[in-house]
């Protein structure tokens, strides 16, 4: 249900289809952005802007956000809308308590992934059997799914040795993994404090050290998807049921399916999103735990272009920057806002060559606003770095050049017989 | 044709029963599945509200329409506003702050704070239109931003500005003389009926209003339906958003009111919280109507009171409640597609059962959606 | 009758809620032939060929395809019995590449990679249709896209192909290299089936060609043994009408002046270059241009829609180069837009809630800042009366009404208030015959009383007939003036590619 | 496949199923959450469970919901006064202001509010000085730190949890004032992301025993679980410090090598002594404070890890008890 972006265009933007398509590599830009941090880190000594904790904090924070959005990106690139996800994310916690209680973390997981796709199941039939407007049913779903879990969380933790009417006993999580040498030597080098080195280092040392088989299954989830949506012909037809239903059915493609096994997929892997925060993150289930997760998954999916390398992105900016008020406070914030200002004036210098000079002014008056800030103060008060995560998205959305698209279909009512 | 006219309004009730009677079996079959009472459960939720209860269902159902409003204005115009609850929040809060002052008189302050909340919501909620139409920043996200920045900022200033009483912490208390009196609905009730629960009235009453009978509520439908028919027809569509995105917000401004004046008199720690994401199943129950959207709330603030007592009368979960309401929401929208679908194939089946052996196709068909 | 038949629909009934598409329908189409059907807007060509290739279910009859009766669920069926079918609206996702469309639902026969892509280019270069199987879908003109169309029932090796109004969007040249590739296709032993309103494209190439009126057929004629006009009257009952100009009624007050107007495009080219002309009052000036040349800029720059890069723009005196869409409306322009459903109408508004789209701040729609409904109903009636419009109500929903009656509301809706100038994108598209000749009689009374029109229109027989002057246009440039007297649509048509055009 | 037999969960531990007693009639109303807190509301249930057993006391329990509105807390409260339930006990001071408005209703019923400040004739507000018990944990943990260096980890900034910051700051500083505090706050509200949020505990307490506290001390309700299972995976000479109940109890057997000592709230205590009064009829209105005078408040020493220096604790216990020392509850 949102507005289709040409209408909006700013006057006289040319439009987003005659943009020549240029694309910088992921990996160029990570590394832009690494060595940007490093440099500030080194400058300003705040070492925990990327120490291994930070790090491996972020990763954690990351990955529930980033397995909503994946299970968006699913269910969207069908054409179904997904406000639903927080609502599938919830039973996939509740799922995630009484299957990894009873019978272990896995078995848990596998829980949590089912009761998703009952979540999902649901949407599926409103949204593409009876083609109920799909935020309708999203908003429904959860509705649903949170007075669900809160009601069998009563009726199966009330009795149970540590365990209570709105939580679990605690959850034993999925093995982690230390890669013994590596992770000491690469804590070692981090703490030399050497420019980029250091950060890489404490980068693997994130990875090596207490890394949850669940973030490996997070990774293999999110290269598989993209594999098999963008390299086989399932995932063709699947993509082409959010792009152009119509054109599918008449190709011979049954809409239907797809679209279902689009939405149930989509379930499951929010579930174990769910699975994460109560296995993982928590350890414990609790009523309400997801706290939103699934709606900033939706908008990391829409950050990232309905793509598998921007949700990537999303959901790690938002993650990384959520770890890092928690974690390492206010000063390390405070080193934030130069990274800002530096970012800042970059996107004026590039608004200013594409001729954008009210724009470009504008960002640098906000870039010279931060960097005043910046020397004027040590730390950012913790009042403030609460809002970090969601001012950082606001921003870098703000800054971005806009060009999100959307599948050509998303949402809409399709049916079947109405080709022509 | 009176045969017809009499099935059509059996259609035209069959969904909402429907969806309701669907609901209820499925929560039934909850309970019964659970081993919980399904009888105590029925009692307790179709018992007779006391009168103090009908107070209470008014008086929620009022905000619970307010943000209903708020909510469909944007979906009006196809804009997904989840950004009601932090607007209400900040607005709720800056008109706390300001009544607390008593710069003026009794009921002008009213007046003015009433004002002040629908400026300061309304500015809140153009932030996102402002990032949409000049950063094309998807609403959706913008508005999930910013419902979190909107608390972060009222617990900062809260904490400032704020007294603490016990483990409360509050803004000053409203003068005396600024409290907007309840309304003895009922007289055997112990509470009264807020008295700001009429901006509710006032702006269901605005809202089919501007949406009907203003040239603005054209346009704003017109955009919402398609935004490049409206911009071929000269609507400035970016300017649609913002303004539109503005009245949302001052609703949404509205939202606290009610309670504030009548009831808690500041603004504090304990504010009832989650009205704005409540608001938008009610907006969607009711299908974006005015009227639609009050019988929305009125189910909502009914099933929510009612289920207050399960725990006591029935030892059922009130959990439960939450559960039938989302599936009511769900059921009315398949019933009402169940009953079209019904009708168009009856409607067919006539058509086809007229058709002698060569008459022309003639076109009977009415409004198809 | 000997001859083997590749279709054979015997008593084909269809309804929709509240309409009888389709009754008692009988084809039989000859294998190795091109087969031509021909009807009024709505009387069910579309459903009947849906029906044939599985898209719809017939509620009665029998379907044979190569002597065998079969039973299609859907359209998986039809290909599997040979059944390809191009469509009248494209069945094309934007966001695709030429590849990934073709090879939708058929990647078993080639995969999706190199395999295919081999493919596609060698069925591409064998017919000529020059596409490259990575380009994006969003990037590519119309006549490119109708190729795709092609090349996807091609690829899956279909034996009957229907192509439904395949030439509507086309401009003689691509008309003429469509039909050149049917007959190669003919001769290679492909059954075709065609539907067209333009009834001398059907006599040129149509071996055999069956006429519907109002869900039925009512003649099946051999093209040898009828004339245009003849086969118009078998479809509708009435004559044949043809734009023709009247009596200059140009004037000497010059309406609108387009001045050196530039419209910068993202990359170095100009999307317009330097665009000048003047339409006087009673004047009905032609544009004609292969779709993407600028027309579409052109239009939504005199009507505000896009901001000028240079030049000026000027509404008898005012210089109006920087009014709103909406002051330029109150200003008396009127707009028909080229897509009547993105940009026409609210399909699912009621027509009299149509009818102020557009006219918002003017009677009898509104008084000051509401709505007048009983001013907007009356003022709707009249429009259906006076134009024709065929509806049960005004209250009915535009998505309700078939598209001719659709575009005749809209050109009815846009001549309210006495209009000083007209923007008439493709006015006549997909409409029928009736309907358009009603259409075109609007404008040319509108123009007696001293209207200026600009008309955009992929119609050349339109253009030559309505205008008063033809200008060309050719990537954003005007490269040629012609007196529709004296140009003949040949002529008209190499002036569009630049084949005149000395480099 | 372990632990305890599946099903029959629910109704083994129904609080109030037995009506049969013929001492007071309990009405509990609880705030969101209920019971399985393991602080207050499972401190209440398990003073009207005393009550149950002692007094031949019945009850009736019924909790928050979600985001409710005010009036939701008003009708629990008239309804278990129309059902005849006397004394009635809000659990959190979320139910003073309702509590206030009811109690003037029903004159002839008696209501309590925990950390409640409201005022009536028939309201007693059960209050504690839980400062005090903080300031003996910051003893505890000034003790016992060998890096010179303590956490806190809180739920939020606010009148709830800042007496046990300040209490616990001013505890360690009274050890040596040369010991760091470093605090952590999980939220801005008193939301769940403050009191059920053990991941966010996780997070802040990794972060504070990385930065080289060795003692870890938490106010913020469960997300305090997140603080033990970091501890647990501490090396010896690591500790985190419980709050409100004696958390130790119920911990793993992992963490409870790691949990020093719990900063006691005692409204199991307070609820107890509340009930017998009613039925001795010596209820007061106004504030009942429970400090650390009336053993209202104070410290934990279950699994022996303070043996070393209890003796110092005690010392400071006698000091706060005489007034020697006073704990500030302000930050
Ligand atoms: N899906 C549908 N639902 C309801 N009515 C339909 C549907 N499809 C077609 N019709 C109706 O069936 C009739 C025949 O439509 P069809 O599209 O077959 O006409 P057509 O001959 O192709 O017209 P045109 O020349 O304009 O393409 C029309 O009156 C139309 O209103
Ligand atoms: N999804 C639909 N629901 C209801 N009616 C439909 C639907 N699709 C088409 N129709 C009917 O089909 C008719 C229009 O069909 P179609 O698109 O073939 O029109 P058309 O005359 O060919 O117009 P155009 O020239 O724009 O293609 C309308 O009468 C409309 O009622
Ligand atoms: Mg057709
Ligand atoms: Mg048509």
């Amino acid at each position: 249900m949102t507005m289709a972006p040409e209408e909006l265009r700013p006057a006289g933007a040319p439009s987003e289809a005659l943009v020549p398509r240029r694309r910088i590599s992921i990996w160029i830009w990570l590394l832009i952005g690494l060595a940007l941090i490093s440099a500030v880190r080194v400058l300003t000594g705040a070492h925990e802007v990327d120490s291994a904790g930070t790090m491996r904090e972020a990763v954690n924070a990351s990955v529930p956000i980033a397995l909503a959005a994946l299970a968006g990106l699913w269910s969207e690139r069908a054409g179904v809308v997904n406000i639903g996800l927080e609502g599938m994310m919830i039973l996939g916690t509740i799922g995630a308590g009484y299957f990894g209680y009873w019978y272990g973390p896995w078995s848990g997981i596998i829980g949590a992934m089912i009761f998703g796709m009952i979540g999902a199941a649901l949407h599926a039939l409103a949204t593409v059997i009876f083609g109920v407007d799909h935020i309708v049913s999203g908003v429904a779903i959860n509705i649903i799914a949170l007075g669900t879990a809160a009601f069998l969380a009563d009726t199966w933790f009330s009795g149970l040795q540590g365990g209570g009417p709105t939580q679990s006993p605690p959850l034993d999580a999925p093995l982690s993994i230390t890669v013994p040498g590596i992770s000491d030597a690469m804590i070692d080098l981090q703490d030399k404090h050497w420019f980029l080195v250091s950060d890489l280092a404490s980068l693997v040392a994130a990875v090596t050290t207490g890394l949850s088989t669940m973030t490996i299954l997070a990774i293999v989830l999110i290269v598989g998807s993209a594999l098999l949506l963008w390299r086989t012909a399932f995932g063709l037809r699947l993509r082409s049921c959010g792009e152009s239903p119509v054109a599918a059915e008449t190709l011979g493609v049954n809409v239907y399916r797809y679209k279902f096994i689009a939405v149930l997929t989509s379930g499951a892997i929010a579930g174990a999103g769910g699975a994460f925060i109560a296995l993982v993150s928590s350890g414990i289930y609790q009523n309400g735990q997801t706290g939103g997760r699934g709606y900033i998954g939706l908008a990391a999916m829409i950050f990232g272009n309905w793509r598998p390398g921007g949700l990537v992105m999303g959901s790690a900016l938002f993650g990384y920057t959520d770890a890092l008020q928690l974690r390492a406070g206010g000063e390390a914030v405070h080193a934030l806002l130069i990274i800002v200002t530096v970012i800042l004036l970059g996107v004026a210098v590039l608004q200013f060559r594409r001729g954008q000079k009210i724009a470009a002014i504008t960002s640098l008056v906000i870039a010279i606003g931060f960097a005043i800030w910046f020397f004027s103060t040590d730390t950012v008060p913790a009042d403030f770095t609460r809002m970090t995560p969601y001012v950082t998205t606001l921003l870098v959305l703000g800054l971005a050049a806009q060009r999100l698209r959307m599948p050509a279909a998303d949402g809409l009512r399709y049916r079947r017989g109405q080709a022509g | 044709m009176g045969k017809l006219d009499l099935r059509r309004i059996g259609l035209a009730l069959a969904a909402p029963v429907l969806a309701i009677v669907v609901a209820l079996v499925i929560t039934c079959l909850i309970l019964l599945a659970a081993g919980s009472s399904v009888s105590g459960f029925l009692s307790t939720i179709f018992s007779a509200p006391a009168e103090r209860n009908v107070i209470n269902i008014l008086n929620n159902a009022s905000i619970l329409y307010l943000s209903g409003l708020a909510a469909a204005i944007g979906f009006r115009m196809n804009l997904f506003n989840i950004g009601v609850e932090g607007q209400y929040q900040v607005a709720v809060f800056t008109a706390a702050v300001f009544a607390a002052q008593g710069w003026l008189p009794g009921p002008v302050n009213v007046v003015v704070s009433i004002v002040l909340a629908m400026v300061v919501g309304a500015v809140w909620a153009s932030i996102a239109g402002v990032l949409k139409v000049t950063r094309g920043v998807s609403e959706v996200i913008s508005t999930i931003m910013l419902n979190a920045i909107a608390g972060s900022l009222t617990a900062y200033l809260l904490r400032k500005v704020g007294v603490s009483t016990g483990s409360n912490l509050a803004t000053e208390e409203i003068p005396q003389d600024s409290w907007v009196p309840g309304i003895p609905l009922l007289p055997g009730a112990p509470n009264e009926l807020l008295g700001l629960a009429l901006l509710a009235v006032l702006a269901g009453i605005g809202y089919a209003v501007l949406l009907n009978r203003l040239k603005f509520g054209f346009n704003l439908r017109a955009t919402g339906t398609s935004a490049s028919a409206a911009v071929a027809s000269g609507i400035d569509v970016r300017r649609m958003v913002v303004v539109s995105l503005m009245i949302s917000g001052s609703i949404a401004g509205l939202i606290g009111l009610p309670l504030l004046f009548g009831s808690s008199h500041s603004y504090g720690t304990t504010f009832q919280a989650g009205i704005g994401f409540a608001g938008i199943a009610v907006a969607l129950l009711g299908r974006n109507n005015p009227v639609g959207i009050a019988f929305g709330a009125l189910l909502f603030s009914y099933l929510a009171e009612q289920s207050n007592l399960l725990e006591i009368n029935a030892r059922v979960s009130p959990d439960i409640v939450a559960i039938s309401q989302g599936v009511i929401v769900l059921a009315v929208v398949i019933a009402y597609e169940v009953v079209r679908r019904y009708r168009n194939a009856l409607e067919q089946r006539q058509v086809a059962a007229q058709l002698s052996s060569s008459a022309p196709a003639e076109a009977t068909s009415e409004a198809t959606r | 009758m000997t001859q083997t038949m590749a279709v054979r629909l015997r008593g084909i009934g269809k309804s929709f809620p509240g309409v009888v598409a389709n009754h008692d329908v009988d084809i039989d189409v000859r294998a190795g032939t091109v087969h031509a059907l021909v009807g009024e807007n709505g009387a069910g060509k579309s459903t009947l060929m849906k029906i044939l290739y599985g898209v719809q279910k017939p509620d009665d009859g029998t379907i044979e395809i190569s002597g065998e009766q079969v039973v299609l669920h859907s359209p998986a069926d039809a290909i599997k019995q040979g059944v390809g079918m191009v469509f009248q609206h494209f069945m094309l996702a934007d966001n695709l590449t030429v590849l990934e469309n073709v090879v939708l639902g058929a990647e078993k026969l080639y995969g999706i990679g190199d395999r295919a892509r081999a493919k596609i280019t060698e069925l591409s270069d064998a017919y000529g249709f020059g596409l490259s199987p990575d380009d994006r879908v969003e990037d590519l003109g119309v006549g490119q896209r109708q190729r795709i169309e092609i090349l996807k029932v091609l690829y899956r090796g279909a034996k009957i192909i229907i192509l439904d109004e395949p030439t509507a969007v086309l401009v003689p040249q691509e008309v003429d290299a469509l039909f050149g590739n049917l007959r190669e296709l003919k001769a290679e032993g492909y059954t075709l089936l065609f539907i067209s309103h333009k009834l001398d494209e059907v006599l040129a190439v149509a071996d055999d060609v069956t006429v519907m009126r109002r869900g039925t057929t009512v003649a099946s004629v051999q093209p040898k043994d009828v004339t245009a006009r003849q086969l118009a009257e078998l479809m509708v009952g009435s004559e044949l009408p043809s734009p023709s100009t009247e009596e200059s009624t140009v004037t000497e007050d010059v309406q609108l002046a387009v001045e050196n107007v530039t419209l910068a495009g993202p990359g170095d080219r100009n999307l317009l270059d330097d665009v000048s002309l003047h339409i006087h009052r009673g004047e009905v000036l032609g544009i004609a241009g292969v779709e993407g040349n600028g027309q579409t800029e052109l239009v939504e720059l005199v009507m505000g829609i896009r901001p000028t890069t240079s030049g000026r723009v000027r509404l008898g005196d005012e210089d109006i180069t920087d009014w709103s869409t909406a002051e330029r409306r109150n200003a008396g322009i009127g707009y028909i837009p080229e897509d009547r459903h993105r940009h026409g109408l609210l399909l699912d508004f009621p027509l009299w809630e149509n009818r102020i789209l557009g006219h918002q701040d003017r009677s009898p729609s509104v008084r000051g800042p509401w709505i007048n409904k009983t001013g907007a109903r009356k003022d709707s009636a009249r429009i259906v009366e006076q134009f024709d419009v065929r509806t049960p109500s005004i209250e009915t929903t535009a998505r309700a009404l078939s598209g001719g009656n659709q575009q005749k509301f809209i050109v009815g809706r846009e001549m309210s208030g006495d209009p000083v100038l007209l923007i008439a994108s493709h006015p006549t598209r997909g409409v029928d015959v009736g309907a358009q000749a009603a259409i075109w009689d609007h404008i040319r009374e509108a123009r007696r009383r001293g209207l200026a029109v600009l008309l955009i229109s992929a119609d050349l027989d339109e253009l030559i007939g309505l205008s008063d002057q033809i200008q060309v246009i050719l990537r954003g440039r005007l490269v040629g003036e012609f007196d529709p007297d004296t140009v003949t649509p040949e002529q008209l048509g190499s002036a569009m590619t630049g084949a005149g055009e000395e480099e | 496949a372990k632990k305890e037999e599946p099903g029959g969960a629910a109704a083994s531990d129904e609080l109030c199923a037995d009506k049969s007693g013929a001492g007071p009639k309990i009405g509990l109303a609880y705030d969101i959450g209920g019971r399985g807190d393991k602080s207050f509301n499972d401190l209440a249930a398990a003073g009207v469970k005393k009550a149950l057993d002692d007094l031949d006391a019945t009850c009736e329990e019924a909790e928050a919901a979600q985001e409710e509105p005010d009036s939701a807390k008003e009708e629990r409260l008239r309804t278990l006064a129309e059902a005849g339930f006397n004394p009635i006990i809000g659990v959190g001071f979320v139910y003073t202001e309702e509590v206030v408005k009811v109690a003037k209703e029903y004159p002839d019923v008696k209501f309590a509010v925990v950390d409640g400040f409201g005022e009536g004739p028939n309201v007693t507000n059960l209050v504690f000085s839980v400062e005090q018990g903080s300031f003996l944990v910051g003893v505890a943990a000034g003790l016992k730190t060998k890096t010179k260096k303590v956490g806190f980890i809180g739920g939020v900034r606010g009148p709830i949890i800042d007496p046990f910051a300040a209490g616990y700051k001013a505890g360690v500083a009274a050890v040596d004032p040369a010991i760091t505090v470093d605090m952590k706050w999980l939220s801005d509200k008193g939301d769940a992301k403050a009191f059920a949020n053990p991941a966010g505990g996780k997070t802040a307490a990794t972060a504070l025993y990385d930065a080289g506290s060795d003692v870890v001390f938490h106010a913020s309700g469960l997300s305090g679980g997140g603080l033990f299972d970091v501890a647990a995976t501490k090396p010896d000479g690591t500790w985190a410090i419980g709050v409100d109940a004696d958390q130790y109890q119920t911990a793993t057997p992992e963490q409870q090598k790691r949990i020093l000592t719990s900063s006691l709230k005692k409204v199991d205590v307070a609820v107890f002594d509340y009930v017998k009064a009613f039925k001795d009829g010596t209820t007061k209105a106004g504030f009942d404070l429970y400090d650390i005078k009336r053993d209202g408040v104070g410290y934990s020493t279950s699994g022996g890890h303070l043996d070393d220096v209890s003796s110092k604790i005690d010392e400071y216990k006698a000091k706060l008890v005489s007034g020697e020392l006073t704990a500030p509850s302000k930050l």
